[in-house]
C-alpha cells in the first residue's frame, strides 16, 4: 500500500481529535510512569511517548486481559449459561513491530480451530498505529528474529525521521482513519530513503542477538533435551512467572468459578497463568507433570523456540526482551540459552 | 441451616477483625448466609456451639496454648485469618532476643509480674484447615474462602509468588527502582498490593511452598543488601522456623 | 447477706481484652477492679534493630483501628530524629487522613459499639433489622471513611503510602473529586446521627479529673503541638514522660500512667475540655444541640463528643479536599535525610494522646523505642471511675450494675491491645 | 475473511445436561448418566472426553464412559478427588450440570476393524475403555479377538462388577483379571497386570494393544506388548494432563510440543516413544 508522511504535530493534532471526538471508545497509546513506559488510556497527545523502548506489558492486554469473564450463570436448578465477549473500539498507537508479529502468533492460536471469539471480536474493533523501535531495549534481540520491522500486523506504521513521521498504510481502514482524522501528504522519496536510514541505524542499536539464524534453532533445541545448559541455567530460577507474565507471545490461562455472595449466581473467568510457576502442570491426585525448574524451564525454551513455531507456523518468541529485563537472576532470555545451546551442541 | 461461625483474637492488633468488621456492604448479605455466634469486638452474646472458628492472631503466652486448644476441639473447620494468626507475623520479631530481655526492655523492674512465651502462628500448636495469611487479611480473599466453604469447594490459595502479580499489575520492579523487595519468594494473593502503591513487598502472605531463597538472597545482595540487612527482611514476617503440628 | 460478685471475663464490644471484678457484701465494696490481660507484643524490645522504614511500617500494628495515628506518631518521631521538616503539602494530606480514620473510628465505637447499650441490645446485628437507615448510613459513614482513606494511603488499615519525609504515591485529580460528593453525603448522614444521639439519654454520672491533650494556636489539634493539661498548662512534647509517668501493676499487662491527681483521662473529652474554643463553627453548632458544655466531667459523654468531632472532621476534611482539588496535588519525592539523635512524635488518636519517641543510630536503625497509648493513661481513670461510681449503684440488681460498669469501659473506648503493644 | 463471530461461539460455554441417573460403583467412585437437555446425542467416538461444568464450582475433564451405540444418554464414571469430582458425588438426580465437549481423537477404532483387540486397563483406566469395550461388543464383527485384562488393587476396588461378570461369561470375549493384594476370600489371580502376561496367546502382528491406567503402568505393560512383537504403532495409550480448556488454548495439558486435549488423549507408542514428556 501507499506511505504518507504526517509532521508530528499534525500527529499531535490527530491523537487530540481522536481523543475529543469519541467515535472511538479509547484511545490507548504508550505513556511513561516511573520511568518505565506502558499502554494506557490517553487524555491527550501531550500524554503519548512514541521513542519509547519497551513497554511493561505488550499490548495483548487489550485482546487477551489479564482477567476476563467468559460465561456468567445462575446457581440452582437453571443454571442459564452465557457467553461474555466484551469488547469496545480502540485506536492502539505505538505498537512496536516485534508486538505486532507477536499478536499475529496469538492470534493464530485464538482462531486454530475450534476459534476463541472473544480475542477475535477485540482485534476486529481496535484500529493498530505502529511506530518503528528505533531504540531497542538492552536486552531487544527482535532484529535478530527479523522482526526489527514488519511489513503486516498494522493498520497504520510510524517511522521517525526527525519532524515528521512516514506513515505506511497497512489497510484501508488505516488509510480511512488517517483520511479523516490527520493531515498527510504522500510520502517523496526523500522521506523513503530517510526511513530507510533511520531504519538502518536502528539495527546497530540492538545490544542482544542470535549467534544462529533464527530458523536453526528448532534444530538445536532436538539435539540438546538433555543438555546441562537447562539444570546449570534454571537453577536459581525463582519459579516467578514473571517472564510468562511480560511476554508478548504467551497465552496460557486458568479458569475459575465464582458466585455472588447472594450465592444465586455467578461467573466463570479466565485468567492469565504461567508454566514457570511450580503447579501448572499438577493435578488433583498430586502428580506434578513438570515438577522441577528444570523440566519447567526447558519447557518454556522449547515452546518459545520450537512447538509454536512447528505448530502456528509463526515463530514463539519475537526478541523483545521483556522476559531478559523481567528476570530478577537474568536467565530467561532466550536468546542468551540457544547461544549456550548452540555452542554446546 | 446457616452455619455457626464464632470469631477469636489472640495476640494482635486486632486489624484483621476491624477488616472483617469493614465489609460495609457485604455484612448484610453475610449475616443471611452465616450466624455469627462470637464475636467479641462487635457483639456481647456468645456461645461456645459454633461450626467454624475464625482465628487472628498468634500465640504468645501459655494461656493462648490452653485456649486455641480447645477452641480446635469444638470447631468441625478451623481458619487463621491475617499474619499473626498464620504465620506468627510481626510478633514472632521479639523471637530474636531472650524472652528475659524483651520482658525487662518493656517492663523493668516489674518484669516479672508478666508470661510470655516466642510467638507463633496457630499452626504451631493445633492443626489449622486454612490459613489467609496478610497483614492485615485480604478482605475478598476472605469472602472468597467463605464463599468457597458454603459451596463446599477447598479454597484456593495462591502458592506462586508476589512477582507474578506484579507484572500483571503492570508495576516497575522494585529491583529497577533501586530499592529491594520480598516478592519473588512470597505467596500471591494481594495483587502486589504494597508495590502498587510505591512500596516494596514485605512478604506478610508468608513464603510460597518451594522458594528459592537461596537464589533470593543473592539476588537482594546484588543489590546492596548486607546479610544482616537481609536477615532484618526476613524476620519481619517470616521468623517463625518451628514447623507446624 | 446479699453478696455482689460480678466477674465479667474479657468485655464484648471493646478493642481487646479487659476484665471487670467486682465484690460487695450487704453494699460494702470488698473489691473493685479493671484488669487488663491481653497478651503483651513487646513492639519496644522487638522493633530494635530495624531500620527506620521498616519502623514505620511495623509500628502501625501497634493498633489495627488506629493504625494511622501510629503510622503518623511513628513518622513524626522519625522526622524529628532526622531533622527533617516535611513539606506543607505533606502535613495537609496527613491531617485529611487523620480526619478520615477519626470518623472512622468515632462512627464504629458510637454507632457500633455503643449504640446497641443505649437501644438495649446485645450488639448491632438485631438493630440492622430494627433501626436499618440508622445502620446503614453508619455503615455508608464508615465505608466513606475507609475509602477517603484508601485513596490516599492505598488501604485503611496499615498504611501504605506514608513514609518518612512525604508519600509514594499521590491521589489524582478524579479520585479526589469520586470523593467529594460523598463526603456532602456523610455530612449528610452525621447530622442524622446526632439526631439520633440527641433522643438517647446517657447515664448521669459525673467526676472531674485532670484532662490532658495536645493544643496548637491555629487549631483543634491532632497533630503536633504541646502537651497541655487541665491542672498545669502546656509542656513540650520531648518532655513528655514528666506527664506520662508509667507504671506497671500486676492485674494488667498494660502499663499505667498518673500526672497530677491519681489518675487523668485523655480522649474526646480531654481534647473538648481543652480546645473547644476551636471547633469548627457546625461542629460548635452541633456540640450545642447535643446539650453539651464545657467542661465536661461525664465520661459517658465521651461518645457524644465523639460525634462533635466526627462533625468537625467532615468540615474539616471538606476544606482541604477543595483545597487539593482546586490546586492540583502534586509528585513529591520524600525528603530523605537520615542522622543519629532521638526524636518524638505526639498526635491524638482517636482515643487521645498518642507519643511515639525512638533513638536512631547514624545508619538509621533503631536503637530505643518508647511508646505511649492513649488507653495506657486512661486505664487508671477507668479504675477511678469505677470506685466513684459504684457506691452510688451498688444496691441496685446485679444485671443492671454489670451493664453501666460495662458501658463506662466502652465509653473510653478503650484500644486494650494497642495499650499492651 | 469474513468472520462471523458470535458469543455463541464461545469455546467456554457449556450445553446443559440432566442427570438421568447415579449408582456409587465404589465408596469413591461413581458412575452417572447423562440426557442433554436439547435431546440431542453427544455424538463420541470411544476415548473422548467432555469438560463436566458444575456451574460456581468449575470444569474437570472426564472420559466418556458409555459406548456411543448407547443413544440418547451417555455416561461417565467418576473418583472424586477434588472440587468437581467431589461436588459431582453430592449431586441429586435430575440436577443439571454443564457439559463440554467430546473433545479430543478417541480411540483409533476404525483401525481395528478386523484386527485382534487386547485391551488392558488398570484401576479407573477402564472407565474410558469401557466406552470402547461395549462398542466393540455391540458391534462383535468389527474386530476378531476381544481381549480384555483387568488389575486392580484390591477386590473391593473392582469397578463395573456386574459387567466385569457379563463380559467374563461371555464366549465372545476373553476376559483376565487380578488383583494386586487380597485376602482369603478371592479366588481369582494375584499380582500386577503384567502377571496375566503369560497367559496370553496372540498373534502379535495382527493385535492393536489398548493401555490405559495409571502413568506407572504403562512402562510395565508396554514393554510386555513389545516382548510379545506387538508393532509400536498398534499399541495405544490415553494419557492424562492437567487440562482446563479442553481446545487447544490454555497451554495446560501440553506436552512436548502436542496438546493432549486435542492431539490426545490416546496416542500410539511409537509416537509417544519420541517425545520427551511423554511416560
Ligand atoms: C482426558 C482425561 C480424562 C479423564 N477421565 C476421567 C474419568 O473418566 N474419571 C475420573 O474420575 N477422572 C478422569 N480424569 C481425571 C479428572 O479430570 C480429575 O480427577 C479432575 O479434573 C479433578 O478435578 P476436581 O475439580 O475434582 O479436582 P481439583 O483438584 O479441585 O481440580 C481443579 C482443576 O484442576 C485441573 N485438574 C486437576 N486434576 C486434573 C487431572 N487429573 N486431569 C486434568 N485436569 C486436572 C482441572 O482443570 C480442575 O478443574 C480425566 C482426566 C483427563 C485429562
Ligand atoms: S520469550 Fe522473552 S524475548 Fe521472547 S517474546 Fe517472550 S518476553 Fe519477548
Ligand atoms: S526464568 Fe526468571 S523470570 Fe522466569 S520464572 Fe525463572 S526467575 Fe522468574
Ligand atoms: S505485596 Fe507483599 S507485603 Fe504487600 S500485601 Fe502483598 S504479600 Fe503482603
Amino acid at each position: 500500500m501507499e506511505d504518507k508522511v504526517i509532521s508530528k504535530a499534525d500527529f499531535s493534532s490527530m491523537v487530540d481529535r481522536l481523543i475529543q471526538e469519541g467515535e472511538y471508545d479509547s484511545i490507548e497509546g504508550v505513556k511513561t510512569k516511573d520511568g518505565k513506559y506502558f499502554f494506557g488510556s490517553l487524555t491527550n497527545s501531550g500524554e503519548l511517548c512514541l521513542d519509547y523502548d519497551v513497554t511493561l506489558l505488550p499490548p495483548k492486554k487489550y485482546f487477551l486481559p489479564q482477567r476476563e469473564t467468559v460465561i456468567t450463570f445462575r446457581q440452582g436448578e437453571r443454571p442459564a449459561p452465557e457467553p461474555v465477549a466484551e469488547a469496545s473500539s480502540v485506536v492502539l498507537i505505538g505498537v512496536h513491530p516485534y508486538d505486532l508479529k507477536a499478536m499475529e502468533l496469538c492470534e493464530a492460536v485464538y482462531s486454530a480451530p475450534p476459534a476463541d471469539p472473544n480475542l477475535m471480536i477485540r482485534k476486529s474493533k481496535t484500529v493498530v498505529i505502529g511506530v518503528d523501535c528505533l531504540n531497542p531495549n538492552p536486552q531487544s534481540f527482535s532484529a535478530s528474529m527479523g522482526f526489527a520491522t514488519t511489513e503486516s500486523g498494522y493498520d497504520l506504521m510510524l517511522t521517525d525521521i526527525g519532524d515528521s513521521y512516514v506513515v505506511s498504510v497497512g489497510t484501508d481502514r488505516g488509510a480511512d482513519l488517517l483520511a479523516r482524522y490527520g493531515r498527510a501528504a504522500d510520502a517523496t522519496a526523500t522521506n523513503l530513503a530517510r526511513r530507510d536510514e533511520v531504519r538502518e541505524m536502528s539495527l546497530g542499536r540492538y545490544e542482544k542477538s542470535l549467534s544462529m539464524p533464527a530458523d536453526e534453532i528448532p534444530a538445536i533445541l532436538n539435539e540438546t533435551w538433555d543438555s546441562r545448559v537447562f539444570a546449570e541455567k534454571s537453577e536459581v530460577c525463582l519459579s516467578c512467572g514473571s517472564c510468562v507474565m511480560v511476554c508478548p507471545t504467551c497465552v496460557c490461562f486458568d479458569v475459575e468459578d465464582t458466585v455472588a455472595l447472594s450465592l444465586d449466581s455467578g461467573e466463570r473467568y479466565r485468567k492469565w497463568d504461567s508454566c514457570m510457576l511450580t503447579d501448572f502442570a499438577k493435578v488433583a491426585t498430586g502428580e506434578n507433570f513438570r515438577e522441577d525448574r528444570e523440566s519447567r524451564f526447558r519447557h518454556r525454551m522449547h515452546r518459545k523456540g520450537k512447538y509454536l513455531l512447528e505448530r502456528y507456523d509463526k515463530p514463539g518468541c519475537v526478541g523483545c526482551g521483556r522476559c531478559g529485563l523481567a528476570c530478577l537472576v537474568d536467565i530467561a532470555l532466550p536468546a542468551d540459552t540457544y547461544n549456550l545451546l548452540k555452542e554446546a551442541s | 441451616m446457616k452455619p455457626k461461625v464464632a470469631f477469636f483474637d489472640f495476640t494482635s492488633c486486632e486489624g484483621c477483625q476491624l477488616e472483617v468488621l469493614n465489609f460495609e456492604q457485604e455484612v448484610l448479605q453475610l449475616l443471611n448466609l452465616l450466624e455469627i455466634v462470637n464475636f467479641r469486638e462487635l457483639m456481647t452474646e456468645r456461645s461456645d456451639d459454633y461450626d467454624i472458628a475464625i482465628i487472628d492472631g498468634a500465640i504468645s503466652t501459655d494461656a493462648d496454648v490452653a485456649r486455641i486448644k480447645e477452641i480446635r476441639e469444638r470447631a468441625s473447620i478451623l481458619i487463621t485469618i491475617g499474619a499473626c494468626s498464620s504465620l506468627g507475623g510481626v510478633n514472632c520479631l521479639k523471637n530474636a532476643y531472650p524472652m528475659e530481655e524483651v520482658l525487662s526492655v518493656v517492663y523493668g523492674d516489674a518484669a516479672g509480674y508478666y508470661n510470655t512465651i516466642p510467638a507463633r502462628p496457630v499452626s504451631a500448636v493445633v492443626p489449622v484447615d486454612y490459613a489467609l495469611p496478610q497483614c492485615p487479611v485480604n478482605k475478598a480473599e476472605f469472602l472468597e474462602v467463605v464463599k468457597a466453604l458454603l459451596l463446599g469447594k477447598k479454597p484456593e490459595i495462591p502458592n506462586y509468588p508476589v512477582c507474578a502479580e506484579c507484572k500483571m499489575a503492570e508495576n516497575a520492579c522494585v529491583f529497577d527502582l533501586g530499592r529491594t523487595c520480598l516478592g519473588p519468594v512470597t505467596r500471591a494473593g494481594c495483587n502486589a498490593l504494597c508495590v502498587t502503591w510505591g512500596r516494596h513487598c514485605w512478604g506478610c502472605r508468608g513464603l510460597v511452598d518451594d522458594p528459592n531463597v537461596d537464589a533470593a538472597t543473592d539476588v537482594l545482595k546484588e543489590h546492596g543488601l548486607t546479610a544482616e540487612d537481609i536477615v532484618n527482611k526476613f524476620r519481619i514476617y517470616t521468623a517463625w522456623t518451628g514447623g507446624s503440628e | 447477706m446479699t453478696h455482689l460478685k460480678i466477674d465479667v471475663h474479657h468485655v464484648t464490644r471493646i478493642e481487646g481484652h479487659g476484665n471487670i471484678i467486682v465484690n460487695a457484701k450487704d453494699g460494702a465494696i470488698e473489691e473493685v477492679r479493671w484488669e487488663v490481660p491481653e497478651a503483651p507484643r513487646f513492639f519496644e524490645a522487638m522493633m530494635r534493630g530495624l531500620h527506620y522504614h521498616d519502623v514505620n511500617y511495623v509500628s502501625p500494628r501497634i493498633c489495627g483501628i488506629c493504625s494511622l495515628a501510629h503510622n503518623t506518631a511513628s513518622i513524626e518521631a522519625t522526622e524529628a530524629a532526622f531533622g527533617i521538616q516535611p513539606s506543607e503539602q505533606t502535613l495537609l494530606l496527613r491531617k485529611l487522613l487523620f480526619h478520615a480514620e477519626t470518623l472512622q473510628s468515632h462512627v464504629l465505637h458510637s454507632c457500633f459499639l455503643v449504640a446497641p447499650d443505649l437501644l438495649n441490645v446485645g450488639s448491632v446485628i438485631p438493630l440492622a433489622e430494627s433501626h436499618t437507615e440508622v445502620v446503614v448510613r453508619a455503615l455508608r459513614l464508615k465505608k466513606f471513611s475507609n475509602d477517603l482513606a484508601d485513596v490516599i494511603v492505598g488501604r485503611k488499615t496499615h498504611p501504605l503510602t506514608t513514609v518518612t519525609g512525604g508519600f509514594t504515591k499521590f491521589p489524582d485529580e478524579s479520585a479526589l473529586k469520586s470523593v467529594r460528593p460523598r463526603l456532602l453525603e456523610a455530612i449528610e448522614d452525621l447530622d442524622r446521627m446526632v439526631e439520633l444521639f440527641k433522643s438517647l439519654e446517657m447515664p448521669d454520672f459525673v467526676r472531674e479529673t485532670e484532662y490532658i491533650a495536645l493544643k496548637r494556636p491555629d487549631e483543634y489539634a491532632f497533630i503536633g503541638g504541646d502537651i497541655a493539661s487541665t491542672d498545669t498548662g502546656s509542656t513540650p512534647p520531648e518532655n513528655y514522660l514528666e506527664i506520662t509517668n508509667e507504671y506497671c501493676v500486676p492485674h494488667s499487662t498494660a502499663k499505667f500512667t498518673r500526672h497530677n491527681r491519681d489518675s487523668y483521662m485523655v480522649g474526646a473529652i480531654a481534647r473538648y475540655n481543652l480546645n473547644h474554643s476551636q471547633l469548627l463553627p457546625k461542629a460548635a453548632e452541633t456540640a450545642a444541640q447535643l446539650g453539651l458544655t464545657a467542661p465536661c466531667h461525664n465520661p459517658f459523654m465521651n461518645t457524644v463528643v465523639q460525634l462533635v468531632e466526627c462533625v468537625h472532621a467532615a468540615e474539616d476534611a471538606l476544606a482541604i479536599l477543595d483545597h487539593f482539588i482546586a490546586r492540583g496535588v502534586k509528585n513529591e519525592k520524600p525528603i530523605e535525610k537520615v542522622q543519629a539523635g532521638r526524636g518524638v512524635g505526639v498526635v491524638e488518636a482517636p482515643r487521645g494522646l498518642l507519643i511515639h519517641d525512638y533513638t536512631f543510630d547514624e545508619k538509621g536503625y533503631l536503637v530505643e523505642a518508647n511508646c505511649v497509648i492513649p488507653t495506657n493513661q486512661n486505664h487508671m481513670n477507668i479504675q477511678k471511675d469505677f470506685e466513684a461510681l459504684l457506691p452510688g449503684i451498688v444496691n441496685r440488681p446485679e444485671g443492671e450494675v454489670k451493664l453501666l460498669l460495662e458501658m463506662l469501659v466502652r465509653a473510653y473506648d478503650p484500644c486494650v491491645s494497642c495499650s499492651t503493644h | 475473511m469474513e468472520m462471523h463471530l458470535t458469543p455463541q461461539a464461545s469455546i467456554h460455554l457449556p450445553r446443559l445436561a440432566e442427570l438421568v441417573r447415579a449408582e456409587d460403583i465404589t465408596r469413591v467412585e461413581r458412575v452417572y448418566e447423562f440426557k442433554l437437555a436439547d435431546g440431542a446425542e453427544l455424538g463420541h467416538r470411544p476415548g473422548q472426553f467432555v469438560e463436566v461444568s458444575l456451574f460456581g464450582i468449575g470444569e474437570a475433564p472426564i472420559s466418556i464412559s458409555s459406548s456411543p451405540t448407547k443413544r440418547g444418554t451417555f455416561e461417565i464414571a467418576v473418583r472424586a478427588v477434588g472440587n468437581v469430582t467431589n461436588a459431582l458425588q453430592k449431586l441429586e438426580v435430575g440436577s443439571t450440570v454443564g457439559i463440554r465437549g467430546p473433545f479430543g481423537n478417541g480411540f483409533p477404532v476404525e483401525e481395528f476393524k478386523n484386527k485382534d483387540l487386547l485391551i488392558v486397563a488398570g484401576g479407573i483406566g477402564l472407565f474410558p475403555v469401557r466406552s470402547l469395550i461395549n462398542f466393540v461388543r455391540d458391534n462383535r464383527a468389527h474386530v476378531n479377538r476381544l481381549i480384555i485384562v483387568f488389575g486392580c488393587r484390591r477386590p473391593e476396588e473392582r469397578l463395573f462388577c456386574d459387567e466385569l461378570a457379563t463380559w467374563s461369561q461371555c464366549e465372545q470375549t476373553e476376559f483376565l483379571e487380578t488383583v494386586d493384594t487380597c485376602d482369603e476370600s478371592w479366588t481369582g489371580n494375584v499380582g500386577v497386570v503384567t502377571s496375566l502376561f503369560p497367559k496370553i496367546d496372540i498373534d502379535a502382528e495382527d493385535t492393536y494393544a489398548v493401555v490405559v491406567g495409571p502413568p506407572v503402568m504403562y512402562r510395565f505393560v508396554v514393554n510386555e506388548c513389545l516382548k510379545k512383537g506387538i508393532p509400536e504403532d498398534q499399541i495405544v495409550l490415553s494419557l492424562e494432563r492437567r487440562m482446563k480448556c479442553g481446545v487447544g488454548k490454555c497451554g495446560h495439558c501440553q506436552m512436548d510440543g502436542s496438546y493432549v486435549c486435542q492431539d490426545g488423549p490416546v496416542y500410539t507408542y511409537s509416537v509417544l516413544k519420541q517425545m520427551k514428556e511423554a511416560i
